[in-house]
């Protein structure tokens, strides 16, 4: 067996992955949402092998600032040390493995170990180790047993990512233009920082119908239903039922949602940056802003008029209804943790700051006048996928299939444009399939699908 | 008391009332906090809404886990990130959505009860409009839903009634939270 | 109160006292529940038995997980299929039960422990034995058996408690649990 | 893998599932009470496979009404639809899987799912789709995806059954004279109605041993001691130490437990019915009635002495202590969730009434004076079945082990007559060894063992 | 009260005071029990240890699971093994390990919640140092460690509060824990 | 598949276990903490087949006395019977498998199960079988369907210890001279007695990592510094950083801490008992009391100066800071239940046994002083171990790895003497992974290493 993984993630092999999902037909195989051996090779293959969202460099403003996250359910430190960089070190000594850090984030001057004292430097270096001379008589090499850090950290706009590959492409490539243009977005208006506070709960569902949902304005008008009536959402403003621009990326990245029409793009193209800021003071509250003219480098020519939902390949969702990022940490096959960033532009005036905090804090996370009523559809879909024969459905991933054409725009930039489908959906589940049958970056850069050209 | 040093708890002397009236306070006091949990547990959230002080605030932070030397973290501040942040404005918004008919994570309904123990009077003050008496008191919401979910809230909540001419309203409820990362699915209850 | 409206919560303000009157008869029915309960506790199941009256109901429907437009059914009526439905000879049965030395399920004994909150008195009504008064009250029956058997059960209680000579006698416990699917192996205790 | 079946169901082969009873000696191997693995073989094999009971069809009075049961772990809503006909569909939404139906009883006019609108009408037909001709371009082919249905939904007597096993038998041989003879049992003093409140609980043990237990009147003095030293139970009065009348069907069914002498049958047989209804009124309270002539034709000449529990194959249980049925739903190795159904005649005067759901709430379910005893003995064998060393010993069902016969009676009626014993339990493992080791039913038709005869 | 024989719960009735008195102190002993245990919730140690007597016997014994014919066996016996067996000194040990920034089970601390309930005033007692108020309460300890850890005790305790002239002093505290093997990585909370 | 044995047990292959630790580099593979194949096997490779402390006799006094404990996870009773041997039976009824006791402990006539009335007497014997003439017809062959006793129980120093394996070593060959000098050192002072009140409480760790531990002197000051700085411990006075004395035996047995020099102990040698007794009760409180004379015939010419902790393999230690015995109890690959025995000389005079209970009560156990700490990082260790990248890091049991000589002493017995080091920690994994890869006794003779001679 190979390092790390257990038996039960030999379970499968990837001609059975790969029929998990029929890119052909729409239909998915449930059983990607409740088998535990998936889930094993889902911890192997999706998240030590992907980029996973760490930090925003506004959230560890000084060196010794450490936050803490995941990979998978591997736990690790993001840490800004004394040369200003962002290291991510797994949290688990390199003696018996005790955690380092036990709280969510704090401040630290070096990272000592509460077991034996052995003591990290905020690299990750071990600087000191009790009885180095006398118990170990010098033989300890230290510089080999530094606390392990993430194979590539780098970041794009202040996000922070991570992996555990070291032959994983770049992040800029693992982004790509899509993945970019998602980042982009959020910076539209301006430099961000990440307001501090993440709202966190534990829902029982799993982690990838949450993705699937992210794409989804099919679901707002029902699910949403009462968040309409209550007159916190105005389900028509923002539905756009064939307003949608589905963009499609290499590794499984995409946006989904609507989109401005060229014409009102053209429009906005026209305007400066000033008349833009009126025009979104003139706006009804809790409408997204005008974007200003540097969002075209940000987002591209045709991405500048999405206004829907990225997803950051696997579980980095980025949403402007409160200018959020929802990480969806796997924690079994039917338990995901939901972290909720919010974001606001640094240089906010303290009025906007404050409405776009009470935005964030009404519209998602568990007590979210939205997320309540989601939660209850991911949570029930997931456990229907337990049972046997409803196991054996399927889940149907149908709409718009073969309908719709990639468009190729300006500077290359493609997407799909006119209804609510589910083309993103589809992309999504598709790329699942590839990654979890591959056994290493070398045979998932061989045998991906390219990114969809033509009919979908 | 200014809402950063609330939520560090307090053990203020109440003073100023003989001990017999203290003890007709406390259970005035006691019983409109049973009565309004009773509402609750109800779902009698209209009439719930009616105890409610116009200016009301309804806030629990973000509890986090941290180091002793980083206890100033433990909560976020008032006017930052939250679970809830509301005013009378939004409560009548959340109990709206309960009666919509289509809230799907309250139909079928939760069934919550609110256990409320450990009553204590902090202080009395006149206030504009009515005499304001701030409470700490340790609560249970133990809730169940459908068939198999049970969960719960539990921690410390700092509440202010004031005295009006028919009786209390519920001029503050701050709701500090014993758990970090929410172990629910939602929070769809009213605290 | 009849049967059925009482699975509706009550808020009936009591009238007709004092507010001294108020509070010292709120102490006597509290201490009178909190000795009930440390019986129970301490498995003195015949003393308890003492204070019962002999023509106590003691009653726990059946919840079932309904949407909000079958209400209606959340719980069985009186007379229907239900947990408890006991009278004092069914209840002496019990006791006599767990007195037999065979009664597995409690032999080695459960530990049980009644947590009585939020007691609100709803009415005092002059009956034909004694002043008769009607208490709700939430409880959390919590229970371990053996090494690592946890569990329990929650909900609302309309007690009717009325005054004898020598001290109260419970006419009526109405039980109203918050769990529907009953998530224990057994209900071998006394709630 | 097969559709839906999980790795994990694929480690036991044919020959060890028929190892793990061994008829000949009757010695069972307790890893059935334990292992995982062979929990979700059953789920596949026995549950999803057989018939499950559903509800009664008084359960169901008007249109909309429904009910939701199990069949293993898979939800299924069984609603009666406009045309008064009783549908069993699974409760998982065709498009992405999102639960129907969340209540566990109600009425509904259609179901309409929480997550985006979709639309099923009684008879589980997709009826509305949101989008349909705009966001599916009218693509969708409605008329096939409705709902999943049972593959079969047959009743017998009222009782609604339903399997996921389009290739199974109809209910009526499936039932087989043994069955037919338990429904029959139920209907013997009038057409019965199911009264409003199915007590449910949640017991830590496996679901096969209750059902072992139902058979089993040998423990009845002793798990019962309590109740009986309460004066609850009068156990020398049900006890009929050799009396009893076990009776073996197909596929498993069986009846244990006492039995009317052919002589005391005779007499009966002689009465009318009005005599019948006066012996019943002149004998003590909880003392089963005389069954009224109807009985024979529902039971047969042999089966109408049968005062004993019916188990039909695989979960439920026939009780006339206080004319209940015990559904034993499987939740995993060592978990089950207990469902009292009770019964009483459509035409039960007030007081007969009262006394049958008096009876029926302090018997059984969770606070009964029997049941309280029956967990403690089953939670403790299971519990037992998981240590590695105790899992070895094996059970041991012994009793009377080839030393009866069966008796041919009347009409071809069999039975097995005198001391209590434990074939019916014997024959219960047998057939369970038989459905596990079957792949489908065509094999488990050409492999399964015919009902015995001659000796037991 | 002898050791032995608290371990057996109590329903002694308290004389020697009018009804109102009797409320009065019922009042006064809540209102002390809950500022302790609102002490302790807020980290509060050193301040905590000022409500102590001098003679404190901090007292936990050993529960066991045992049949009804060993019932004698339930509880170990004082001066045994216990899980507390502690005097003022080793209490302020403890609270120097909490302070002392390297106890690590405690950093990051864990947050609890004192529920006291039921309480009851089993008896008044002139004692040399001023009287002595023996109570019995229910309570619930919840505790949340970290992020996912949740659990908590449960039990019956027995005070003694001794009236000192400024205010009351803990004289004896203890605690009948419901559980036998005890269901957490530790216990660094104080009860 | 072997009786008894679960599927997933069979998940790793010797070669594969082997080599999750290498003795030669001293690096752990951390799935051996965490993964639930591997667990499954311990329980039949190392606890079914091992010697599995029991009890002490002192806990037994009477006949009928009881004491419920574990091989592995399978219940055991260990009970003294009328002729005055104590018997450990597996707590599970040959009927049915039910539990005869659900008691930790208690005073038996007989052990009579509470489903059908089986009667086994206090030597496991089947006394009484109701129905066994009637309707067993006489079959029942009662000898042969006694509780099944464990295959060898056998004692030394009152300390008895069971095994499920028949072909064990005997008890005092599996002990070796190493774990009959740990046993020894707890009655160094006079023969002891366990005081009534087993501590208990279930912690979430692998039972390993606890044994471990209790080699591990490095700990101490850094894990307990807040013991140390309350004034509970004095670190300085128990650490003696270079006079370890590491003893290491067949099987895994092993004791690792402090050991006295030659010269001190020679010094002692001259002492006359009543010498000795005085130099103890000058001694400052807690402190060891300096061993009687009978300490060198129950513990050897060399072990005599052992201070340290004795761990029988596999789980129990011996400690004498409180003079206490903790036994760890797997309870699944993270969680493991402490019990802690306590022990004081019989004819200890009271204010010794009230000062010793005391300080048992104080320093472990899960209110205890030392053990909160102690909690806290093995249960860290064992959380990070589930992580898939945090498991392939390995944990580190390097110090002193080559630098050390075994010593072979007077008669024979062979210490490593010196600096704190992980020689004990080394020997218990690398012992470890040879139980596991061995299919049975013969082949672990055949296959495990001879105790460490020369450099280690
Ligand atoms: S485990 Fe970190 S120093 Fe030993
Ligand atoms: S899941 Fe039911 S409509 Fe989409
Ligand atoms: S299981 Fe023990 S007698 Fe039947
Ligand atoms: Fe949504
Ligand atoms: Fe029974
Ligand atoms: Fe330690």
């Amino acid at each position: 067996m190979a390092d790390g993984t257990l038996p039960i993630a030999a379970q499968w092999d990837a001609g059975e992955i790969r029929a998990l999902f029929d890119a052909e037909s729409g239909w998915l195989d449930r059983r990607v949402h409740s088998d535990a051996a998936l889930y094993q090779l889902e911890l192997e293959r999706i998240f030590a092998r992907g980029w996973n969202f760490m930090c925003h460099e506004s959230q560890l403003p000084n060196a010794g600032d450490y936050f803490i996250n995941y990979i998978g359910e591997d736990q690790v430190i993001c840490v800004r040390d004394e040369n200003g960089q962002i290291n991510v070190l797994l949290n688990t000594c390199r003696h018996r493995g005790n955690a380092l850090c036990r709280a969510e984030q704090g401040r630290a001057k070096s990272f000592v170990c509460s077991y034996h004292g052995w003591n990290y430097g905020l690299d990750g270096r071990l600087i000191g180790v009790p009885g180095q001379s006398t118990y170990y008589r010098g033989d300890l090499d230290k510089s080999r047993l530094g606390l392990v850090k993430a194979a590539k950290v780098e970041s794009y706009l202040g996000f922070h990512f991570a992996t555990m590959a070291s032959d994983a492409p770049a992040l800029h490539d693992y982004l790509g233009d899509v993945g970019r243009t998602g980042l982009g977005m959020v910076c539209a208006n301006g430099d961000i920082e990440v307001v501090d506070g993440i709202q966190k709960n534990v829902m029982d569902c799993n982690w990838k119908i949450a993705v699937d949902n992210l794409f989804d304005w099919y679901h707002v008008p029902y699910s949403h239903a009462s968040a309409n009536s209550a007159g916190f959402l105005d389900v028509a403003a923002i539905l756009h039922p064939n307003n949608q621009m589905v963009m499609l990326g290499d590794y499984g990245q995409a946006i989904g949602g609507p989109g401005l029409s060229k014409e009102t793009q053209a429009k906005i193209d026209a305007m400066s940056d000033e008349e833009r800021e009126a025009a979104s003071r003139a706006a009804p509250p809790n409408t997204p802003r005008v974007r200003l003219r540097r969002a075209k480098a940000l987002m591209g020519p045709e991405g500048v008029r999405s206004m829907g939902h990225p997803n950051l390949f696997p579980n980095l969702w980025i949403t402007m209804s409160g200018l959020q990022m929802c990480l969806r940490l796997p924690r079994g096959p039917s338990k995901t943790e939901l972290w909720w960033f919010t974001l606001v532009p640094r240089d906010a005036p303290a009025p906007l700051r404050r409405r776009m905090i009470s935005q964030a804090n009404h519209v998602f996370g568990p007590a979210g006048l939205l997320e309540q009523d989601d939660g209850e559809n991911w949570s029930q879909s997931t456990r229907a996928a337990a049972g046997f024969s409803s196991r054996k459905v399927g889940a149907a991933l149908l709409m718009g299939l073969g309908r719709d054409e990639v468009l190729v725009g300006e500077n290359g930039q493609t997407s799909v444009e006119g209804y609510v489908g589910e083309h993103a959906q589809r992309w999504f589940y598709r790329s699942w399939t590839e990654w979890m049958a591959a056994r290493d970056w070398a045979e998932l850069e061989a045998t991906r699908s390219p990114v969809p050209t033509g009919v979908v | 008391m200014d809402a950063v040093a609330e939520s560090r708890p307090s053990d203020k002397p109440r003073v100023g009332a003989g001990l017999s009236a203290q003890v007709l306070l406390q259970y005035e006091i006691e019983q409109f906090l049973y009565a309004e949990a009773a509402l609750l547990d109800a779902r009698r959230y209209r009439e719930w809404l009616g105890l409610l002080a116009d200016d009301i605030h309804y806030w629990m932070p973000i509890r986090r886990t941290v180091t002793l030397s980083d206890l100033d973290l433990e909560f976020t501040k008032p006017g930052g990130m939250a679970y809830f942040d509301d005013d009378r404005a939004l409560l009548e918004m959340r109990v709206k959505k309960l009666e919509a008919g289509s809230a799907w994570s309250e139909d079928p309904p939760s069934r919550s009860r609110h256990f409320v123990s450990n009553v204590r009077v902090l202080g009395v003050e006149a206030g504009a409009q009515g005499d304001e008496i701030t409470i700490e008191v340790c609560f249970h919401l133990y809730r169940t839903r459908l068939n198999s979910e049970v969960g719960g809230w539990v921690g410390r909540r700092l509440d202010v009634l004031r005295r009006a001419r028919d009786g209390f309203r519920l001029a503050k409820r701050h709701i500090f939270l014993d758990q970090t990362v929410i172990p629910t699915t939602n929070m769809s209850t009213l605290f």
